[in-house]
């Protein structure tokens, strides 16, 4: 039995990791915003969702003229992420403006309802778009990456069994770990970031520092819907397949890799993310073995869940999150 | 023009006369005509002016269960619509117990909870397994189905049960703060459901995703409850006694350390208030009115299966607290009572209207955009205006109010700290703003 | 909508004739609204056929689409306010069989007859109510007959089983493991997946490990697509196998070319292969400008048998309005009826005696797939 | 320098300032003074544009700055150290003391002004990368006018920069005040600590459910009987 | 007769140690004053007489009761109340709620009297809001009482606190810098307030105050901390004049203000 689990790790991991690696992204969105305005921004995952469709649709159409065979792939994914996440970053901002801006004052729950109500409207435009120019709004887009690479995972111990891999897993790992330390160095490194950092600690004294509040939380909202934009870009790429409905299992999953990491922590987020991905692929590939049948693949959202209620009862902020004390 | 109205305002009699026209109106066009969706929600909104009149409380709740529980299904059941109205009615009422539930844990303690509804299908299988056969299969004594009297044991039997499951939830909750405690609840409700998903094996307790059907209807002196017009009168008294209840916590010992909880943990503390105890408490009493009617939910849709108590469930009776005002308990009624009728009874009525549109050629619309898929958009679009011209909330919760006067004159007669048996405390007259 | 009473019907009618609505509902909003749609659609043709016919006998025919978005409490909701319309005379539905069981015992409440065009979960018909009717199969000679042919004409000795843990998925896992099982193939695993997502690759190791010669889906096409697809690009090459909710052209977009190799039990016939079907087809087309799903003409059968039940009543009823117990019984009686795509008779429980299993196989990435043998009762 | 007139602002419905009227001249040391809930806080984010005035009108240096945002007024030179010092606490002293500077892109400016900050508080300069929250009341009171300081205000705004510190602190504080002001930054300073406000401030006003029930020389208010029986006591 | 008795008492956090091997023995009745420097580890030394925090080392004696390791809702219990240096109240809750709040401890009130609403109950509920107005009008908010508790003015705020304190019926009051914000005027009236406190409700009285007129005025017996560490103990005059206490905290300039 054990045997037979060590044999798939490889391959196990490799999925897991690209699993983990669309909810890290997924989850930095969350994190950024939630950090800064401490507002669980429940319509990423839609945000996410738009991305892979503007994408998908981007793609459809430059294939349409021909663009797709004349030019390298990668140039095309970067060309085609960059333009989706401008365009989510738009939305992005301007859902902060309509959604939440207005509420800023309103109790600190009472942005949720316009988020499920944002989460809603995405929905259904896009599969209204969706249905109206393809007539059905499972939409499967045009392949750029179909290579299989395949790693000898057998020649570094005869214990292993060969795991093989997309080669658009190696660029949404690559791509994920670039935004995040793009991210990461824009937080802690730069002047907006910085700025962003106080306006999350004290919107009013940020002010006084010169700091135009509003357009700091505009950048925000910007940044985060644009990882996530392209985050549904990258995912199209991998799954091939998307729906207007993905956005809310995978924001859910990413929203809970942001907690695991420690809500506010962009290393953290990444953290998260990649765990509860390979967490998942393990019990979804190893439940049965483990538990001689009695519980399979199906409770792997246990076990992901378990994991996490653990995780946070011995270290409630999060893997990484520092510990909120209080001064008394 | 505002002084009449002033004057309006504060004339009892004047809001007596007003509301007696309005409920009779409201009655008298459902009572006419049957099938108008307006008419019915008109007889329902004289409650909420009901609420707004400077009546004595005790009128108010005379006034209120006349109009809910004679004047409602009598006028309404001169019709065919009757059914679907009660039907409608009936689950307001199991979502205001679920929300006055929530509020509690939300609302009153500020613990929010994004898994809810794991009371609610605790209770539904509670009695589902039982009311069936189902139970069979791993109990190996007795006879299963078990009749449809003992729903009303199981009543007590599902609100005791959620509220177990209440304390198992809240003893993670003494480490996790804040919104990490939202996504623990979550994983909570997740678990939950996922579990009574698959646990056909190894034993079939739940019967998995084939849910349990055919669950046997409460049986009271031999007559069995099989239509919503009955289902409304368990559901009005179960509803009656949870709003009794709430209030009565809400302004006790209790619900002050809730909201002290809630406000400030680390003073509430400090004025011996115990978090670990207080939390549970709000946990467990906030589940056991789910429970009860997850029980009555189980036996009106004779079926249970986990895709009723999904996450969005949950997030839906959240966003009725949030709705109607965070702990307030008139707020939350109506938040669900507006949430529930909006989403089962007027989007389709406006999506079918359109659709006759549609149809008989008056407008054109693209089948993408047909309007009987429109409901969760326009859903969207409300709760968005809702919370941007409300964000407080439709009815805010307020402080109780209490009377100087009357202070003053207990405080002559006791010496401080010390009451004196005689106070005459009984005159003592809260009123609620 | 708000108007008045019931019985005069809807807006602004003008002439005499008495209104009789059939409601269809389905689910058109959410993950599994292609079909929902399609099943609608069909419908909706079917009845805008006959309105002329009708319009003879003196009833003008209304379609009233309720959407169940595939909630069980949505689908109740919706039979409530169905049973309280009194023109509304029967009820085409539902696609989820999860949906359609606490529906249906609403409707058995106001005896409106229910005619389902796609549900095949044992219990909508074994509670034996009144009003339950379906023109497809059930699970249990749907999943026995997969396993048959699975075995006897695939050699299949080892299966790997993979449900998606709903009512539907779960119901035909089971059915199909058992026949399996009894014809003596090895199960090698029963493995479940969630609804929505779109990573299978956790338990698609385990098959990667087990080496089955067949993999067995009992769910829908959304994330059998994305099985299939995924399994390929692992390098699993044997034969996969599902029901009849993969059957749809949505299939074949998502899984391209990995979704060669794949077998499908399917209710509904090739509806290419005879005249009337092609004609179907064509009209459907020209109807609402999309491709058909196999649903459609389910939906469209459906609703022919439903008036066909109707028109019969009306007739016994000396022309006149029948009631809803007529009708359903009528509609129970229905005896012969000869679709455009499958021929119908209920037993007393309401099930189909001519209810078929069709079997076909993706030999490419196009749909329909090709038509390899069927199994009668 | 600044001038408020018939200032009138709002919270909510209740009314926090009733139509006050302030002269700051330049290179002044103004004080306001009054019990709690009388408006000096308010009157000070008046100016700075933290909250909006309903009536009336600010001006500095000759421009009408009534409700402008802060972060606009800031940029004029107008510097706000508000109540309760607001550090940001996981900001080190560092990045606290360049957010000062936030609107200044040059580096070597901001390198200079950074170094006068420490002339005045060397303490800070050991302390570059404690986080702010963590640093006693005294020295996040230090950080605070520095960080205030790095934006090379013209005018100093300081509101109860003396509360809750240790007396020594509150010496060196007010020393520092006057130091300031000797270099030719205005400031207006808000105190509980009247006493010690007046002994150093040229002018001061008496401020009292936000009206100016008072004004004059500092010593003079000092001596004022009304004043000494209201606040000195 | 000592009533509260605290032995080697050393919270370190992390690094960090607050507080050093305090050890003070505090009488019945008596009005004691901590003092020093911002950083001194004043208020760490009250949180975890509290229980808010768990010391490191050391003990923690109530009447000879050990008291240290329980949790603050049951140190509360045993008679210790306090206020806070950041306010801390019940911001949303009226005036007179957040008095009842301080009741809790004295409340018999149970899940199943509520419920069914026992005359008992009634009785307790109706005596306990007269007790609260009472305090409320001892520290002069009683016109107050339906306000929400964050609309007070900052001096009001304290004096609820204060308040809410008292309705615990506590033998040990602990106030942590209660005059902050307040003007000299309003510092008067409190040292007012804080003795007559003592009397009428025979309190010990525990304060953290950098007013130096204030402590000077009503404390018997005043206690350095410097770095965590007793630094000086004793009478006011005594600490007035301490060089050591000069050097840390007082400065030069306080000694002639107070
Ligand atoms: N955010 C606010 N919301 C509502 N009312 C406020 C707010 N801030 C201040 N107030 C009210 O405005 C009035 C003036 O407050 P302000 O803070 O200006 O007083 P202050 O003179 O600075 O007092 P203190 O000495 O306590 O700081 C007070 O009555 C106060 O209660
Ligand atoms: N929860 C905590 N975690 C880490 N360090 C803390 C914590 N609480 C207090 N400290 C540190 O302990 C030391 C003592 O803090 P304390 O609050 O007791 O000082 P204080 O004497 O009350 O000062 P002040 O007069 O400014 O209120 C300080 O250096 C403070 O930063
Ligand atoms: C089309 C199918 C997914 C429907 C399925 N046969 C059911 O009964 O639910
Ligand atoms: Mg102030
Ligand atoms: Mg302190």
């Amino acid at each position: 039995m054990l045997n037979e689990m060590i044999q798939t790790i490889p391959q196990v991991l490799i999925d897991g990791l690209t699993l983990g690696a669309v909810y890290a992204v997924i989850a930095l969105g969350y994190t950024m915003v939630y950090g800064i305005l401490e507002l669980i921004n429940f319509a990423h995952g839609e945000i996410f969702m738009t991305g892979a469709f503007i994408g998908t649709a981007i793609l459809i159409v430059l294939t349409g003229i021909g663009w797709v065979s004349a030019v390298p792939a990668i140039v095309m994914l970067i060309t085609v992420l960059l333009l989706t996440a401008i365009l989510t970053g738009l939305i992005g901002m301007g859902i902060e403006r309509v959604a939440y801006r207005p509420l800023r004052k309103a109790p600190r729950l009472i942005p949720l309802i316009t988020a499920i109500g944002i989460s809603f409207l995405l929905q259904d435009i896009v599969r209204f778009i969706a249905e109206l120019k393809k007539g059905n709004f499972i939409v499967t887009g045009p392949s750029l990456f179909t290579n299989q690479l395949s790693i000898k995972a057998s020649s570094i111990s005869s214990i292993f069994n060969d795991a093989s891999i997309k080669t658009s897993f190696v660029i949404v790992l690559v791509t994920a770990v670039i935004m995040m330390i793009g991210l990461d160095f824009f937080v802690n490194r730069t002047k907006w970031g910085m700025a962003m950092r106080a306006v999350a600690q004290d919107r009013e004294t940020a002010s006084l520092m010169s700091i135009n509040v509003n357009k700091v939380i505009s950048i925000t909202f910007f940044i985060g819907s644009a990882l996530g934009g392209a985050t549904g870009v990258l995912f199209a790429v991998q799954y091939g397949t998307i729906d207007p409905y993905i956005g809310f299992i995978l924001g859910l999953k990413a929203f809970t890799a942001a907690v695991l990491g420690g809500i506010g922590n962009i290393r953290g987020a990444m953290l998260g993310g990649l765990l509860l991905g390979v967490m998942e692929m393990f019990a979804s590939a190893n439940l049965t073995l483990l538990t001689g049948g009695i519980f399979g693949a199906e409770y792997k959202d246990v076990f992901a869940f378990a994991i996490l209620i653990i995780v946070l009862l011995f270290k409630p902020e999060g893997l990484l999150g520092k510990p909120q004390l209080e001064k008394v | 023009m505002k002084t009449l109205w002033n004057k309006y305002k504060q004339n009892k009699m004047a809001h007596g006369i007003f509301l007696l026209i309005y409920i009779c109106v409201s009655s008298l066009s459902l009572f006419m005509a049957q099938r108008s969706v307006t008419a019915f929600l008109l007889l329902l909104s004289s409650l909420l002016l009901l609420y707004f009149t400077n009546f004595k409380n005790l009128t108010k709740w005379l006034i209120a269960g006349i109009v809910l529980a004679f004047l409602l299904p009598f006028t309404a059941s001169q019709g065919d619509a009757y059914q679907s109205y009660m039907e409608v009615a009936t689950l307001v009422g199991i979502y205001i117990a679920m929300a006055l539930g929530l509020n509690i844990v939300v609302g009153m303690a500020g613990l929010l909870d994004l898994g809810f509804v794991a009371f609610f299908a605790v209770g539904a299988y509670t009695y589902g397994i039982f009311a069936t056969a189902q139970a069979s299969n791993f109990m190996p004594f007795g006879t299963f189905p078990l009749s449809g009297e003992s729903f009303w044991i199981f009543i007590i039997f599902g609100c005791l049960v959620a509220a177990l499951f209440g304390i198992l939830l809240g003893i993670p909750v003494l480490r996790v703060k804040g919104d990490y405690l939202a996504i623990v609840t979550l994983g909570f409700g997740e678990i939950i459901r996922i579990i009574f998903n698959n646990l056909d094996r190894p034993i079939n307790i739940t019967n998995g995703a084939m849910g349990i059907p055919s669950v046997t209807p409460p049986r009271l002196f031999g007559i069995d409850f099989l239509f919503p017009s009955q289902f409304y009168y368990i559901v009005l008294v179960i509803l009656l006694f949870t709003i009794f209840t709430v209030r009565r916590f809400e302004h006790s010992k209790i619900g002050r350390s809730w909201k002290a909880v809630r406000e400030n943990e680390i003073a509430a503390q400090a004025m011996g208030v115990p978090l670990v105890r207080t939390k549970l408490m709000a946990f467990a009493i906030g589940a056991s009115f789910s429970g009860m009617m997850g029980v009555v939910f189980a036996a009106k849709q004779a079926f249970v299966d986990p895709t009723s108590f999904t996450l969005l469930e949950s997030i839906t009776i959240l966003v009725m607290v949030l709705l109607g005002g965070m702990g307030s308990v008139p707020g939350v009624i109506l938040g669900a009572a507006v949430m529930t009728i909006l989403n089962l009874q007027v989007l389709t009525e406006i999506t079918n209207w359109l659709n006759q549109l549609s149809m008989s050629g008056a407008i054109s619309i693209p089948d993408a955009l047909s309007p009987a898929k429109m409901q969760r958009l326009i859903f969207g679009l409300l709760l968005i205006l809702f919370a941007l011209y409300r964000p407080q909330g439709l009815l805010p919760a307020k402080n109780r109010i209490y009377d100087e006067k009357v202070l003053q004159e207990g405080s002559g007669q006791t010496v401080l700290g010390i009451a004196t048996e005689q106070s005459q405390n009984e005159k003592l007259n809260v009123k609620e703003v | 909508g708000c108007g008045p009473k019931s019985e005069s019907g809807s807006l602004g009618e003008k002439n005499d004739s008495t209104v009789i609505k059939i409601a269809t509902q389905t689910p058109l909003s959410g993950g599994s609204a292609t079909i929902g749609e399609a099943i609608k659609l069909g419908a909706q043709l079917g009845l805008d056929e006959q309105k002329a016919k009708f319009k003879e006998l003196g009833f003008e025919l209304q379609l009233v689409p309720y959407d169940d978005q595939a909630d069980p409490k949505k689908g109740v909701a919706n039979a409530q306010l169905i049973g309280s319309d009194k023109a509304i005379l029967a009820v085409v539905g539902h696609f989820n069989s999860g949906v359609a069981i606490p529906s249906s015992e609403v409707y058995e409440k106001y005896a409106i007859p229910m005619v389902s065009p796609a549900n095949s979960a044992t219990d909508v018909t074994d509670r034996r109510l009144k009003t339950v009717n379906r023109i497809v199969a059930r699970d249990d000679f749907q999943g026995p007959a997969g396993a048959e042919y699975a075995i006897n004409k695939l050699n299949a000795k080892k299966i790997f089983v993979v449900q998606d843990k709903t009512a539907y998925g779960s119901g035909l896992a089971e059915a199909f493991k058992k026949a399996a099982e009894e014809k003596g193939a090895e199960i090698l695993g029963f493995e479940g997946i969630t609804v929505g997502e779109k990573d299978f690759n956790g338990v698609l190791n385990q098959i990667l490990s087990k080496k089955p010669d067949l993999v067995f889906f009992g769910g829908i096409y959304s994330e059998a697509g994305l099985l299939i697809k995924q399994a390929r690009e692992k390098g699993i090459d044997i034969p996969f196998m599902g029901g009849d909710a993969l059957d749809a052209s949505t299939l074949v977009e998502i899984a391209g070319d990995a979704v060669k190799n794949t077998y499908i039990t399917s209710l509904a016939g090739d509806s290419t292969k005879s005249e009337e079907g092609k004609k179907f087809i064509e009209k459907y087309k020209a109807a609402f400008n999309k491709n058909t799903e196999s649903y459609s003409i389910y939906g469209y059968d459906t609703m022919g048998l439903v008036l066909k039940g109707i028109e019969d009543a009306i007739k016994a009823n000396d022309n006149k309005l029948p009631t809803r117990e007529q009708v359903r019984d009528a509609v129970r009686g229905t005896q012969d009826y000869q679709g455009v795509m499958t021929k119908v008779s209920f037993d007393d429980k309401g099930d189909n005696e001519f209810a078929k299993v069709f079997i076909f196989s993706f030999k490419e990435a196009a749909y329909p797939a090709e038509f390899v043998g069927e199994v009668g009762q | 320098m600044l001038q408020l007139r018939n200032v009138e602002t709002y919270y909510g419905g209740i009314q926090a300032l009733k139509g006050i009227d302030v002269l700051v001249d330049k290179g002044e040391i103004v004080t306001l003074i009054g019990s709690n809930g009388a408006g000096k806080s308010t009157t000070l984010k008046s100016v700075s544009g933290l909250v909006k005035i309903q009536n009336g009108s600010i001006v500095y240096n000759e421009t009408e700055v009534s409700n402008k945002p802060a972060h606009e007024t800031t940029l004029l030179g107008i510097a706000h150290v508000p109540e309760g010092r607001r550090i940001f606490p996981k900001l080190s002293v560092k990045e606290n003391l360049l957010m000062g500077a936030f609107s200044v892109k040059n580096k070597s400016v901001i390198d200079q002004r950074m170094e006068k900050v420490f002339r005045y508080f060397p303490k800070l300069k050991d302390r570059l990368e404690q986080k702010g929250g963590t640093m006693s009341g005294g020295e996040q009171q230090m950080l605070a006018i520095g960080r205030a300081l790095m934006m090379e205000p013209n005018l100093l705004m300081l509101d109860e920069p003396s509360m809750g510190l240790a007396p020594i602190i509150v010496e060196q504080i007010f020393e520092i005040i006057k130091e300031l002001n000797q270099e030719g930054i205005t400031i207006l300073l808000v105190e509980q600590n009247a006493f010690q406000a007046l002994q150093i401030a040229h002018r001061g006003y008496v401020i009292q459910t936000g009206e100016i029930k008072l004004q004059g020389k500092g010593n003079e208010l000092l001596n004022n009987e009304e004043v000494r029986e209201a606040y000195l006591a | 007769m000592s009533i509260l008795e605290v032995q080697n008492l050393t919270k370190k956090f992390g690094g960090l140690t607050a507080n050093q091997d305090v050890s003070m023995t505090v009488e019945k009745n008596s009005i004691t004053a901590v003092i020093g420097p911002n950083g001194a580890g004043k208020t760490t030394f009250f949180n975890m007489i509290t229980g808010v925090y768990q010391p490191t080392s050391g003990s923690i004696l109530l009447q000879n009761q050990k008291i240290n390791g329980l949790k603050p809702h049951e140190v509360s219990r045993k008679g210790i109340s306090r206020t806070f240096q950041n306010i801390r109240l019940f911001n949303e809750m009226s005036v007179l709620e957040n008095v009842l709040v301080g009741m809790h401890t004295h409340l018999k009130a149970g899940l199943m009297g509520i419920l069914f609403n026992l005359p008992a109950i009634r009785k307790e509920e109706r005596a306990s809001e007269i007790k609260a107005y009472q305090l409320l009008d001892y520290v002069g908010l009683a016109p107050l009482l339906n306000e929400k508790a964050c609309n007070l003015s900052y001096g009001a705020q304290r004096r609820l606190e204060i308040a809410r304190a008292l309705a615990a019926d506590p033998k040990v009051l602990l106030l942590d810098e209660p005059a902050a914000g307040m003007n000299p005027k309003e510092t008067n009236n409190l040292t007012q307030l804080i003795t007559r406190m003592r009397e009428e409700f025979n309190l010990t009285i525990i304060l953290i105050e950098h007013d130096m007129k204030l402590v000077m005025e009503i404390s018997e017996h005043l206690v350095v901390l410097d770095h965590g560490e007793k630094i000086a103990e004793g009478r006011p005059e005594d600490i007035r004049n301490n060089p050591k206490v000069i050097e840390a905290y007082l400065g030069t300039g306080a000694v002639q203000a107070g």
